[in-house]
Order: structure tokens, then sequence, then C-alpha cells
């Protein structure tokens, strides 16, 4: 350990120096070093602030470390060891670097102290994803990025805006307690509900992480979206809206999950439905409210790599992850099916798995609070997350009717990762005292009460029975290949039509404008032409007569002139 | 001696023009013209060295003290004159020689005729600046006309004949009326002398004589500086001569017939009767304004790029008659100090034109496409000097631009400053067009491919090029001592 | 040797490059060889008065008297000691890169092209150091003489028509706004020297403050405010070198650089901000950088899209410079800064990849980043630049001039700016997503393979990329030698 | 499939019996319900389907709809 090294710079540094290395397993080794080395240099430093900045006159602490930024840049690290560990075979430098820059970013932004410092690590964790998913290198995953990117930054100018709008009324750029009255509270709160993917604000997400690449989603799936969810325990807790905010954003995207053919779209829907949970904790604002957002935060990570992982095996194996064209690969990829359910049980919430001790806790809370129409929503939404994502995905890609592809086991490196993963989620949920130990605020609870563990089991029992009805019946509607409108369609079909149309009106009329001006111009030249020409009157040579009649016509007009 | 320079002033090089005729033709002609004007140089800056450090200087020709006899006096203003005269007179000179022995055509028995004529030309400019009389002002008015139209008829162009006998009525009619104003006066006043008309007129000043004279010298002198509309003698006159006497008249004449004007309506009438009661300034303000425009117009259209360049001077006159019909020191202190600087470039372009016209025989549009990529030097010395013509910082022609534009805001009045910017970008226009199509333009099929001009004609038109730079930066003189005439001709100076 | 004694050093050494240049016309390595050695020479001089300036010393130089009260003056101020450096840092690495450039395309009339270029930095190193109005406009006129040359290199129809749209703009409003100006702020002020705090206040009053500055500032043509923006697209048909450091450096930066000296040291910015004058001028430069962005979207040939961009960008500079507070104007100062090393980097990487690969649309790119992955990367890193990301220089400014904005209370304009971000990142990201990431057109596998352009061209643009890494460590210096050009 | 299916069904309705035997920690009333969590985890799922199918009608495109 290094007194008052930042981990996020182990990342960051590391992650050009990776470059240096040469290809193969040498840079492999050293990139796992790096999150582990990190990993250690956070467990290492006591809570405090350190690396202070005098810049301009403002103060930055680049470097604070409390219950809070210590949990998110744990588990950062975690994802960040996972993915490369996923990403063993890879031969892609710049994946590869990004994959460091990324989570090095994201653990600067939870451990910054300051919001210049949080502003400078949102925007570069925007610009190093967005090549996770245009290294892809395809149209679509251009074009998504772009958008991606765009949204990405959209945020990180929002949140420009708010910090010096806050700056100018408070004369502090601390992060602490923000709140929605502080000046620069609503734009800096706007700026973290883009990356938490609010309502309205969330497509950039369903859109761009299927675009990207096997490995890019797994990263992805990690980093920005919870990074947020610190950004928002940070600033906004206790937010009353956030309740109402969380609660939209746990129960819409499970509809479009339901009728999602891409899977890794499914699971991108799930997350966002996912991070409404933590949002609802993030908006409860108690000790435990927050601490199940954290927690759950956590766990989110670890299953959402998971599943993310698993599909991006089956995408690297069977070449694609559309449900209409699979099923049947649990024959071809066992292991792959089976830490995928390991993901699928985990983001139910089965007990003994992770999420049945993290999701409790926002329950609970909201509970505790007497939120129950919110409880009764975020019910409606655990019950239909169990049903797209601990259902749906393995049984439209594992099971279902043969699809007849038969492929390769995913490689080792990937099974190890998503072997990690699973370990991980399983542990959380059999010994969640440990997680429960580095939460932010000290909590007694426990998760394996009767009542919980039944109602629970009754909830996704009875959910899993009502997918097979509708799936015997014939009324579970197919998977089919398609697209599916969302608010994206806003800025994907409209905007450019509007805009289209608004540009080519407003060039027609410079052109019209130009073209009146530049006929106005010719007149005005042609006119001074006729006079003033070669053959113009005022450029010919007079005859000498009328030169001396001129002569003699001035005269007598100054005589006239003189004598009045 | 030094006490006798004004009078040498005019009598070297009017001793020295009958030598001319005398010599036999050959190098030796050039050389005797040559040194008269370098004296006629060297006399007029001691001459203005001893005005600045001393005062006015009075010279009694014979001995005869004025009213009697003709003073002879040198001011601020006539001795600046005389610099520019002598000194174009002189760098035209040493351009004239090539121009005369190799283009003009004239056999050789008749070269030294030129020389001769020129010499007697500059003797009558000099001598209008510096005489302080009136009459005299008249006879060597005549001695420079008569010797211009000459000069101008002796090229080869046929054209030129017709063009000089235009001059020579127009010119004839100027000097006619300005003889007349004169008379005027001398019936009223019974003096030639100008101080002496000055301290006698006021008296008069009432009287339907003065105001016809007035009115006759207005014209006669308008006639002859080629205000608008008076100024048509001067397109065909300019572009039809032979380049050195194009460059000569060009840098000269006009300017003279300024300070003419400046000295009659100034010193002998007096500021404030000719532009208080006779507002003379509204008559020439207008003229001066539509002149500016009009001709700039014109100029844009030729394709001729030396009867461009005459358009040219009528609208620089134009600015020059701004300038002074804005009746304050800024004001004048433009036009003064335009009439150098217009020397200066005018200077310039119309040598390099002769520096053009002596490879490819052609001034026109079409012809010189191309002919900076042959004539690097001779169009870079065209390029400095229409920079300065445009008003472009760093040459002599943004100096002038500078005080017109501070003399119009001074008196507020706006629209003229917009004007005189405005008609800097037309010159931009037809300056541009030149330089465009000598250097981007193909060379026209069947044009000679000769090379740079001789040095002979490069050495002069460089060294007003570079008197354009530098007297664009230290502005002492041609700034500086224009503001010490403008104050002795308003009479508020020290 | 004190600071006087260099001042005048700065303006001559450009100068006496030029004329060793023309000396050896026919000798290209010694012809290059004096370019380099005077940039190099300059870079020496320019910096070695940073200190002094940093500690709050004025040298100051009377080079000629033009008219009474009335010198040629050079003096250095930290503004224009930061322009300086800013010109003095990057015409070895252009003199460099254009070595590469010229000799890779087999370019004409070399000999004429570093003389003017020369001539040019010293003009703008003129412009750096006026220490009156009408030196800097004497310089400023020099600079578009001497950059005329430069734009029509190429001799064709199109690099004619677009000298005589350059010629036309820059001397039409020069000569028929800004002269205007300055007569009037001499009439009027008596004076035209750079004072802190202004010259004007209590001297002229109304609705005529609004007049004056609209003469001044659309009389600077150069900062490309719209209208007057077209000569900046047209000059594009120049060799790239040209774009790059004139048309991206030099030329325009001399123009957002009169801009904010004449709000600062001429009209003051206390003085601007009781009367309200410059509230316009924020919306016209708003305009400016809203429209030339949406025309850059719509660009395909790169160059022009970065000539778009340019104008974009300048419209920061003037907005900040408008807003009438001290952040906006180190706003301002800083995005001369940060802009210049960015767009250099993208011209010289727009140069590259036609030395390398002739390719001048953006559409074209597709896969190239990958044969050249140097030029893409240092793309990438001036784009983002630009943009206004951390941890590149162009977050600084960004972060001032929304201070500044923040400071004055405009809303709207944070908005502005915010957007042009976005947009920026729209059109100029494309360029190195689609090099790196689109994949190779079909049917190019017969041509030669792509490499990487010569040394000589790849070098410098890595360095300015860096530079714009560089910068952002070093906003904090920049800021402390900025801070007192507002202070009266 | 179908002893699946059958399994799930005796597996559900022995947890919905469960409820019978031990006392439900209920915060709201609601909870308390007889197997409340269970009739209401199957009302959503159905109800998110259907929904679900009828919002197909709504939003489903074709799949180069964006065309990219």
């Amino acid at each position: 350990m290094i007194d008052g090294l930042n981990p996020a710079l182990i990342l960051i540094g590391g992650s050009l120096l990776a470059l240096l290395a040469p290809q193969g397993r040498a840079r492999n080794l050293f990139m796992l070093a790096l999150p582990v080395l990190g990993a250690l240099q956070l467990w290492g430093l006591p809570y405090g602030e350190y690396a202070r900045i005098e810049l301009f006159d403002l103060t930055l602490t680049t470097l604070r470390l409390d219950g809070l930024s210590f949990a998110f840049a744990l588990v950062f690290h975690i994802a960040a060891l996972l993915a490369i560990i996923y990403a063993w075979r890879l031969d892609d430098p710049v994946q590869q670097v990004a994959g460091l820059l990324y989570p090095g970013a994201a653990v600067g932004a939870v451990l910054a102290g300051d919001l210049v410092t949080l502003f400078i690590c949102w925007e570069l964790a925007a610009v190093s994803s967005v090549f996770l998913i245009w290294a892809r290198r395809t149209q679509r995953a251009y074009h998504a990025g772009m958008r991606y990117l765009l949204a990405q930054i959209g945020s990180g100018v929002l949140l420009l805006a708010g910090v010096i709008v806050h700056l100018r009324a408070t004369g502090s750029i601390t992060f602490e307690h923000l709140g929605l009255d502080s000046p620069g509270g609503w734009l800096i709160f706007i700026a973290f509900g883009i990356k938490a993917a609010f309502p309205l604000l969330h497509n950039w997400l369903q859109d761009a992480y299927p675009e990207a690449t096997v490995t890019g989603t797994v990263l992805l799936s990690a980093f920005t979206t919870k990074m947020a969810i610190y950004a928002l325990a940070r600033g906004f807790a206790g937010t009353e809206s956030l309740i109402t905010i969380g609660t939209l954003m746990a129960m819409f995207p499970i509809f479009y999950a339901v009728i999602e053919n891409d899977l890794r779209r499914v699971l991108a829907y799930s997350m966002n439905n996912q991070l409404g949970f933590m949002v609802v904790g993030v908006g409860i604002g108690t000790p435990l409210g927050l601490d199940g957002a954290v927690a759950h935060a956590f766990a989110d990570i670890l299953f959402k790599a998971l599943l993310f992982m698993s599909m991006g095996a089956v995408l690297l194996r069977a070449g694609t992850v559309n449900g209409s064209e699979l099923g049947g690969l649990y024959k071809s990829m066992p292991l792959t099916a089976g830490l995928c359910m390991v993901g699928a049980a985990s983001i139910s919430a089965f007990p003994l798995f992770s999420a049945f001790v993290t999701k409790s806790l926002i329950l609970e809370a909201a509970a505790r609070e007497g939120h129950w129409v919110s409880f009764l929503f975020l019910l409606f939404a655990s019950a239909g997350v169990f049903h797209h994502a601990g259902i749906k995905i393995p049984f439209f890609a594992f099971f279902a009717h043969d699809s007849g592809i038969r492929c390769e086991e995913a490689p080792r490196n990937m099974l190890v990762a998503m072997g990690l993963a699973a370990a991980l989620c399983v542990g959380i949920g059999v010994f969640p005292e440990a997680l429960y130990a580095i939460l932010p605020y000290p909590i007694a609870f426990d998760p394996y009460t009767t009542t919980h563990v039944v109602t629970q089991l009754q909830l996704l029992a009875w959910s899993a029975l009502a997918f097979s009805v509708l799936v015997r019946t014939g009324i579970y509607p197919p998977e089919l290949r398609s697209v599916n409108l969302d608010f994206d369609w806003g800025y994907r079909k409209l905007m450019p039509v509007v805009a289209t149309g608004v540009w080519g009106a407003v060039s027609r009329g410079w052109e019209a404008f130009n073209t009146a001006v530049e006929h106005l111009v010719k007149r005005l030249i042609a006119g001074l032409a006729r006079h003033h020409g070669q053959y113009g009157v005022l450029a010919t040579t007079w005859p000498t007569g009328s030169m001396v009649l001129w002569a003699v016509v001035l005269l007598g007009a100054c005589l006239i002139f003189y004598y009045l | 001696m030094t006490e006798h320079l004004p009078v040498l002033q005019v009598v070297v090089p009017l001793i020295a023009a009958p030598l001319c005729a005398l010599l036999r033709p050959g190098r030796a002609v050039w050389l005797l013209a040559m040194v008269t004007c370098a004296l006629c140089l060297l006399i007029a800056a001691l001459l203005l060295d001893r005005v600045l450090a001393q005062g006015v200087i009075s010279y009694a020709m014979g001995g005869w003290p004025a009213p009697w006899g003709i003073e002879y006096r040198v001011d601020a203003a006539n001795a600046y004159m005389l610099l520019i005269v002598a000194a174009i007179g002189a760098v035209v000179m040493a351009f004239a020689r090539t121009v005369v022995e190799q283009r003009i055509r004239l056999p050789a028995s008749k070269q030294p005729w030129f020389y001769a004529t020129y010499l007697l030309c500059l003797t009558g400019l000099l001598g209008m600046i510096v005489t302080g009389d009136a009459f005299n002002v008249f006879v060597f008015l005549e001695i420079s006309s008569l010797s211009s139209y000459v000069l101008i008829s002796i090229g080869r162009d046929r054209r030129a004949l017709t063009a000089a006998y235009q001059y020579l009525i127009m010119g004839t009619i100027g000097a006619t009326f300005i003889l007349i104003g004169i008379g005027f006066l001398y019936v009223m006043t019974g003096t030639l002398n100008m101080a002496d008309l000055a301290a006698r007129l006021p008296a008069v000043a009432d009287t339907r004589t003065v105001r016809a004279a007035f009115a006759f010298l207005t014209i006669g002198i308008s006639l002859k500086l080629a205000l608008f509309p008076l100024h048509l003698w001067l397109p065909n006159a300019y572009a039809y001569a032979p380049s050195a006497v194009t460059a000569f008249l060009a840098a000269t004449a006009t300017k003279v017939a300024i300070y003419v004007l400046l000295r009659f309506f100034f010193t002998i009438f007096g500021a404030q009767f000719s532009f208080g009661t006779m507002r003379l300034d509204a008559i020439l303000l207008p003229l001066a304004l539509a002149g500016i425009f009009s001709a700039s117009v014109v100029a844009i259209f030729q394709t001729n790029v030396k009867r461009m360049l005459a358009y040219s001077s009528v609208a620089q006159i134009g600015y020059m008659i701004l300038g002074i019909s804005l009746v304050s020191v800024t004001g004048l202190t433009a036009a003064i100090s335009h009439l150098f600087n217009h020397a200066l470039m005018k200077g310039t372009l119309f040598m390099a034109l002769g520096c053009v016209s002596f490879r490819i025989g052609a001034v026109s549009l079409d012809r010189m496409a191309g002919v900076g990529r042959i004539m690097p030097w001779t169009m870079g010395a065209f390029v400095i000097g229409g920079l300065s013509l445009i008003g472009v910082p760093m040459t002599a022609g943004f100096v002038s631009k500078w005080y017109l534009i501070l003399g119009a805001l001074e008196r507020g009045w706006w629209p003229v400053a917009l004007l005189v910017l405005f008609t800097s970008l037309l010159a931009v226009v037809y300056i541009w067009r030149v330089v465009e199509t000598a250097y981007f333009q193909p060379a026209p099929e069947g044009r000679a491919t000769t090379g740079e001009a001789p040095l002979a004609l490069l050495v002069p038109t460089w060294t007003l090029a570079l008197a354009n730079l530098y007297f664009g930066l230290d502005t002492s003189l041609n700034a500086g001592v224009a503001r010490r005439a403008a104050e002795a001709l308003l009479g508020v100076g020290p | 040797m004190n600071s006087e004694t260099i001042l005048p050093l700065a303006l001559f050494i450009p100068l006496l490059s030029a004329f060793f240049i023309a000396l050896n016309d026919g000798r290209p390595d010694w012809r290059e060889g004096a370019t380099l050695l005077g940039s190099l020479l300059l870079l020496g001089v320019v910096f070695s008065l940073l200190p002094a300036v940093a500690t709050g010393a004025r040298p100051t130089v009377d080079l000629l008297e033009f008219a009474p009260g009335l010198p040629l003056r050079l003096s250095v101020e930290p503004l224009g000691m930061t322009f300086a450096c800013v010109a003095a840092l990057l015409w070895p690495l252009n003199s460099l890169y254009s070595i590469g450039y010229m000799r890779g395309n087999q370019e004409q009339h070399q000999t004429r092209f570093y003389i003017c270029f020369a001539i040019a930095i010293a003009s703008t190193i003129g412009i750096a150091f006026a220490g009156n109005l009408l030196t800097l406009f004497i310089f400023y006129e020099a600079l578009t003489l001497s950059t005329y040359p430069l734009v029509t290199h190429k001799g064709t129809e199109e690099a004619k028509q677009a000298g005589r749209l350059y010629l036309g703009i820059l001397v039409g409003t020069s000569i028929g706004f800004l002269l205007l100006a300055i007569v009037w702020t001499w009439v009027v002020a008596g004076t035209l020297e750079f004072a802190p705090g202004g010259i004007l206040a209590g001297k002229i009053d109304g609705p005529l403050v609004n007049v004056l500055l609209a003469l001044y500032m659309f009389g600077i043509g150069k900062a490309a405010l719209m209208p007057f923006h077209r000569w900046l697209p047209a000059a594009m048909v120049a060799p790239t070198p040209v774009s790059a450091l004139l048309h991206a450096v030099a030329v325009v930066k001399a123009g957002v650089f009169s801009v904010l000296k004449v709000i600062v040291y001429v009209f003051g910015i206390d003085f601007l901000k009781d009367t309200g004058a410059s509230s316009w001028l924020m919306w016209v430069a708003a305009l400016t950088v809203l429209l030339a962005s949406f025309v850059a979207l719509t660009k395909d040939n790169l160059k022009a899209r970065l000539a778009y961009s340019t104008v974009s960008q300048l419209g920061y500079v003037v907005l900040g410079a408008a807003l009438a507070t001290s952040m906006g104007v180190i706003g301002g100062s800083m995005q001369i800064v940060m802009h210049a090393f960015g767009k250099i980097t993208l011209f010289f990487c727009a140069g590259a990849i036609y030395t390398a690969a002739h390719k001048t649309e953006v559409s074209q790119l597709d896969g190239l980043g990958r044969a050249m992955p140097f030029t893409f990367g240092a793309f990438l890193i001036g784009a983002l630049s630009i943009i206004g990301l951390p941890p590149l220089g162009g977050s600084w400014s960004k972060w001032y001039l929304l201070v500044g904005a923040a400071d004055a209370e405009q809303w709207a304009l944070m908005a502005v700016l915010l957007l042009s971000s976005l947009l920026n990142v729209a059109y100029l990201l494309p360029v190195p997503a689609r090099g790196f990431f689109a994949a190779a057109p079909a049917g190019g596998a017969t041509q030669i393979p792509i490499r990487e352009a010569p040394l000589a061209c790849v070098v410098p643009l890595c360095l300015t990329a860096l530079g714009c890494l560089w910068l952002f460590f070093q906003a904090d210096s920049l800021y402390a030698l900025l801070a007192p050009i507002t202070v009266r | 499939m179908d002893q699946f299916f059958y399994g799930l069904v005796g597996i559900c309705i022995v947890l919905l019996l469960g409820d019978l035997l031990y006392h439900k920690h209920a915060t709201f009333s609601f909870e308390s319900w007889f197997g409340f969590f269970a009739w209401y985890g199957f009302i959503c799922c159905v109800a998110l389907v259907l929904l679900a199918k009828q919002m197909r009608k709504v939003v489903k495109r074709d799949e180069d709809y964006y065309g990219d």
C-alpha cells in the first residue's frame, strides 16, 4: 500500500502501460495484476481524505474514502478483474486499454471528494467506454456508440453546468449532499439521472449495451449506471421524488423485456429495472434504504456481469443472441447454461442467492417507511424480473425448442470468470453478513426469516407457474425478429426528420437570400457599368467641344453661386 | 550661395534645358539632365531644411523688393512641394533614359529635345511653386503646360496626338481663366504679389469683380488639376503618353495645380473668405466625392491598365480636394500629405507599367496575363504601389487615408468617412484585377517570353516603391511637414 | 539582455529567417534549415520574455512615431504573451510538418511558401505584442497580405476565387469597419494605447457604444464572426500546413485575440457591463457557435468540416469576451491556447491523411485508422480536447467560459455552450470512430497499402496531441498568468 | 416437460399451503392475506404478459426499422 495513492490511478496508469507490454500472456498477466493491486491499495487505505490539489482558487479532494465509496470501489475492482479474466483471449488493444481505463475512471468517480474531480472521471468514463461499443466494428455499433456517447457527454456537460452553478451559489465544490433545493442541484440531478437511466432518459442503455462487443457489454453493465447510483446516494439521498422515479424505472422496462428478442437487450431492460430498485433505496434515504441500494448495486454488478458473460459466450459461440434463433443450447454449452441459471436465480432473488439478501433490504426499507404503493409495484417488478430475466433468458437460450445450433462450450477463461462471478453470487446469498459488514451504515438485518423465505418462494413459484401456463396455452408471445419502439424513436426517427426538414428550409431560405442579393448586386453592377463601363458615358473620350461646354457651364454655375 | 537657393531652384533647370538641346545626342545629354534634376532635388532638400529651421524665406528677384519686384517666397507648404516635384523629376529622369532610347523610337537626333522639354516642364512646375507672384504663376504654368503637351505627343501611340490636342485646348482654357482671374485681382488691388494681394483684398472683397475673379480661378485651377467633371482630358493624355512622361506628369502636374489652388484660396483670399464667405467647400466637396466614386468605378471597368490608373488619379485628386474642403488642419494635412504619397504611389505604378510595356509592348489587361511570373520584380513594385494606393498600413497611402478619415470624423462627417473607406475597397478591386491577371492567368498566345525589365528601369521603380514603404512607417516628412504646411496655410501654426 | 532589448528580436527573427529563406532558393535543405532555426530562435526569445511578464513586468519598446502621440509600439502584457507563446510553440512543429507535407506532396513554389509563412509569423508576433491599436492594425493587415499568396498557393481557379473572398472579406472588413473604429476611438479618446480597464469609459456613451463595438467586432473579420466567416472555409484550398497553423491558429487567433484586446483594453469589461453594449454580441457569437456547428455536421470534406468547426470555436472566444466578466475573458483567452493545440492537431492529421492516402472526405476514411494509428489517435485526442473533455486542455477553457456565463447570469448562453459540446462530438468523433472501427471499403484491396505519413508529419501531430494533454495540467499556471488582465 | 409442469404446480400448492403453518410478519395488512404473495405473483405475471402482448401491437417494428 502506498500512502495516499488513488487506486484509480493504478488502473488508469496501468491501462496505458499495458500497451507497452507484448500482446498475449505478458500483457494479460500485467492487466490481471492491476485490479488486484488496486483492490489491495483500496483495502489498505484507512477512511479519510487524501491527495488534495489546489487548482485556481479551488481545492480538489481527489481521494475520499468512506463507507459509501469503499463498497463501490471494491466491487468495481472485482468487476474489472472478472472482465479481464473473461477477456483473456481477446486480441484487441483498443478493448484492453478501454477495459482498464473505464473501470479506472469509475473508481476515480466514486472516490472523488469534490465535484470537479467527479466531473473529470465522469467524462473519462463516458469517452473510454464508447470504445467498447465501437470495437464491435459494425455499422450498427458505430451509430449506437455515437448515440451513447452523445447521451453520456450530455450528462457530463449538465454536470459541469450544475457544478458551476453550485459553486457560484455556495462557494464550495465538495461533493456531499446536494438536494434539489440547492442551486444547480437540478442540473446535477438530471446529469446523474441520465447515467442512472431514469425513465425518459434511459434509452441510451438499451440502445447501446447490446451493440457492444462480447466483453464490452460485460464491462459496460458494471460501471456507468452504478457510478450514477453512487452519485445519487451521495448527493440526493432521501429525495422523495426518487422513490417515484425508481418505482417507474422498476416497472416499465419489464414490459419491454417480455417482448424483446435480443437477449442481451432483455438484460439491458432488466438492468434498468434493477436500477429502479436502487433508486428507490436512495430515495427512501434511511440508513436501511441506502444500505439496500449499495448492497443491491454490489450484487447487481456481479449477477448482471454473470448474465451478460453467459450471453456473451452464447454470442461468441452461436453467433447470435436473438431469442427467435436460439434454443436447446444446453446440449452444447451445459456449463454456460448452468452458470447462467445461477445468475438467473441471483437476479430473481431466490433464497441463498445474492439479490435475495440485498433486494429485501430495499423492500424492507420501503415497508418501514410506509410506501405501500411503491412496495406493491416493486413486488410486481420482482415477479416480472423473475419472469423475464430468471426464466426467459435461460429458457429461450438454452431450452425451449431446439434450434439445431451445435457449438463448442464457452472457452475456459470465460467459464472461469463466470464461475467466479457465480461463486460470489452464491457466497453473498449464503453469507450476507460479509457484504453487510462493508455497507456504509451498520445494520442488523436477517434476511432469512421464515416469512421472508416463504413469501419470496411463493412469489417466484407462482410467477413461474404463470409463465408455464401461458406458454402451454400458447398465449405467451413468441419471440419474433423485430425491434420495439421506445423513447429512442424520438431522437432516432423524429429528430432526424425534423432536423433535416428545418435545416433544409433554412438552407433553402439562405440560398434564396443569397440569390436575391447576388441578383441585386449584379443589377447594381450592370447599372454602374452602363455609365461607367468601358463604353459608358463617363469613360469614353468626349469631343473637345463638349468638354469646353462643360467648363463654361460650370463657370456659369460658379458665378451664379458666388453672386448669390 | 545658400541665400540664392530659391532662384537657383528655377534657374538651374531653365539653363540646363537649352544646353541639352544644344548638346550632341548621346549619353551626355541624359547625364546633364540627370545632374540637373539631382541638383534640383538637392536644392529643394536644402530649402526645406532651411525653411523648417528658420521659417519663411523671401527672395527678391534682381534685388527689387516686393511688392514692386518679383518675390520668391518659400514657406513650409511650397518647400514641401518643391521636394516632391524635384524628387519625382529626378527619379523619373533616371527611368527615362532607357525609355527614350529604346521605346519611344525618337530619331537619335531628336532625343536631346526630349530632355530639354522635360527640363522645361520641370522648370515650369518648380517655378509655379516657388514664386510669390501671382502673374509669375501664370507664366510658369504656361511653360510647364506647353512643354507637357509636347511630352505627351512624343509617344509612339498616334492617339497621343489627339489626347495632347485636347489637353492643349482644355489646358489653355484653364490657363486663360486663371489669367482672367489674376487680371481681375490686379484691377481691383493693383498688385500681383501674393502677400500684398492677401493684405489688400479684404478691403475690396465684397465686389462683383473679386467674386468673378474667384469664380474664374476656381474653374481655371480645377481644370488644371482635373477636378471631376473637368477631368476628361486627363485619362487619354496619361494613357497614351510615353510611360516616363505619364509617371512624371501624373506624379507632379496635377499636384502643382492643387498647390496653386491652396495658394490662391488659402494664402491670397484667405480661408475665411474662400470657405466662410464664398462657401467654396460647397462646390468642392460634392465634386470631390462624385469624382472619387465615379472615377473609381470607371477604373474598375477599364481594360487598359494605364487608363485605369489615370482614372484612379482622378479619384485620388478627389481625396485631396476632399481634404481641402474639410477646412481643418487635419483635413489639409491629409490633402497635402496625399500630394506627396500619391506622387510616390502613382510614380511607382506608372513606372512599373513602363517596365511592363518595355518588355511586352502593351499594358492592356489581357496582354499582361501571367506577367507576374516572368517579371517578378516589376510586378512586386506594382503590388507595393497598389497596396499604397489602396491605403494598406505600412505604406504611404495609409498615412493620408488615416488623416483624411480623422479629419472627416473630427468634423463629424460620418458618411464622408464611410465613403472614403468604401472607395478604398473599390481601389482593392481594380488593383487586384491586375494582380490576379498578372499572377494567375496563363500567358496569352504569341507573347514573347522576355524576362525581367532592365536594371536601369527597375532601380528607379523600386526606389519609389521602397519610398512607399518607408514613408508608410516614418511619417515625419510626409505627414509631419504636411501638418506644418497646413498650419501655415491656415495661419494657425507657430 | 533585458526584456526591452529582446522584444524587437521577436519581430525581426522571423523576418530575418524569411530573408535567409529567400537567399537559399535553390537549396531546399538550407532553406528549410533557415525556417527551423528561425522558429527555434523565436521560441527561445518569446519564452525568455515569459518569466518577466509573469511577474508583472510590461516590457515596452517604441519603434517609430506614426503621428504625434501615436507611436508604433511593442508592449507585452499577459494576453499577448500567451498568444505569442502559442504561435512560437507551434511554428517549429508546423515547420517540421510543412517540410514533410510539402516534400511529400511535391508542391510548387516552396520558397515563396516558406517566405510568406515566416512573414506571417512575424505579423502574428507583431499582433501579439502590439502596444496600441494602430500597431495592431498594421500587423493585422500585414498578416492578411502575407497569407494571401499562401491561400492562392495552388494557383488554380478555385484558389483564385478563394483568394478573392479571403482578401475581399478580410481587407473589406478591416478597412471598412476596423479602421473607422480605430480612428473614431482616436478622435474620442485621444489615445490608442491598450490600457487596463479600457480607454473609452466616460468618453462615449449611449447607443454609440454599440455602434463602435459593432464596428470593431465586424471589422475584425479574422474572428470569423457570422456573417463574415466565409473566407475561412474558402481559405481551405491552401496547403494543409497553412490551414493548420494559419487558419486554425495564427490568423483566426489573431482575430479573436484582437477581439479580446479591444474588449479588455479598449472598452474595458466594467464599461461594457455598465453600458450593456455587448449583449447583442453574445447572441451573435452564440449563433455563430451553433450555426457553424450545424454546417460542420453537413460537410463531408474533412477540411471544410474542420474549418466550420473553427468558426464555431472562435465564437467561443468572442462569446467569452462579450460576457464582459473576468472569468469569461479568461475563458476566452484560454480557449485561444487550448483550441490552437487541438485544432492544429486535427489539421495536421487531415494533412497526414491526405499525404499518405490522398483522402479528403470523411466518408472515405473507413478503416483507415488501423493503417494509420498514430494519426487517428492524435486526431481523437485533438477532437476530445476541442469538445472539452478531461483530461485535455480544452476542458478548462470550457470551464471558464461556463463560469463566465454563470457570472453574467446568462443561462441561455450556458445552454448554448453545452449544446455546442454535443455538436462537437457529433461532427468530430465520426472521423476517428470510422477510421478505427468501420470496415474498410470493399474493392480497395488492389490499391497500394496505406501506411503512416512521413515521420516529419507524424511526429509534430503526436507532439501537438501530447500538448493537449500537457495543457490540462498547465491550466493553473495559465490562469495565474492571465488573471491580472482584467484587473485595473 | 409435463412432469416438469406438474411438479411446479405441486410446489406451488405446497408453498401456498405453507402460509397456514407459520405466523407471517407483515408490515402492511395486505401482506397477511392468505397466499397474498402467491396469487399476487401469478396475477402480476399474467398481467405483464397480456399487457406486453397488447403493447407489441403499438411498438413492434421491422428489424431494420432504423435502417442501420
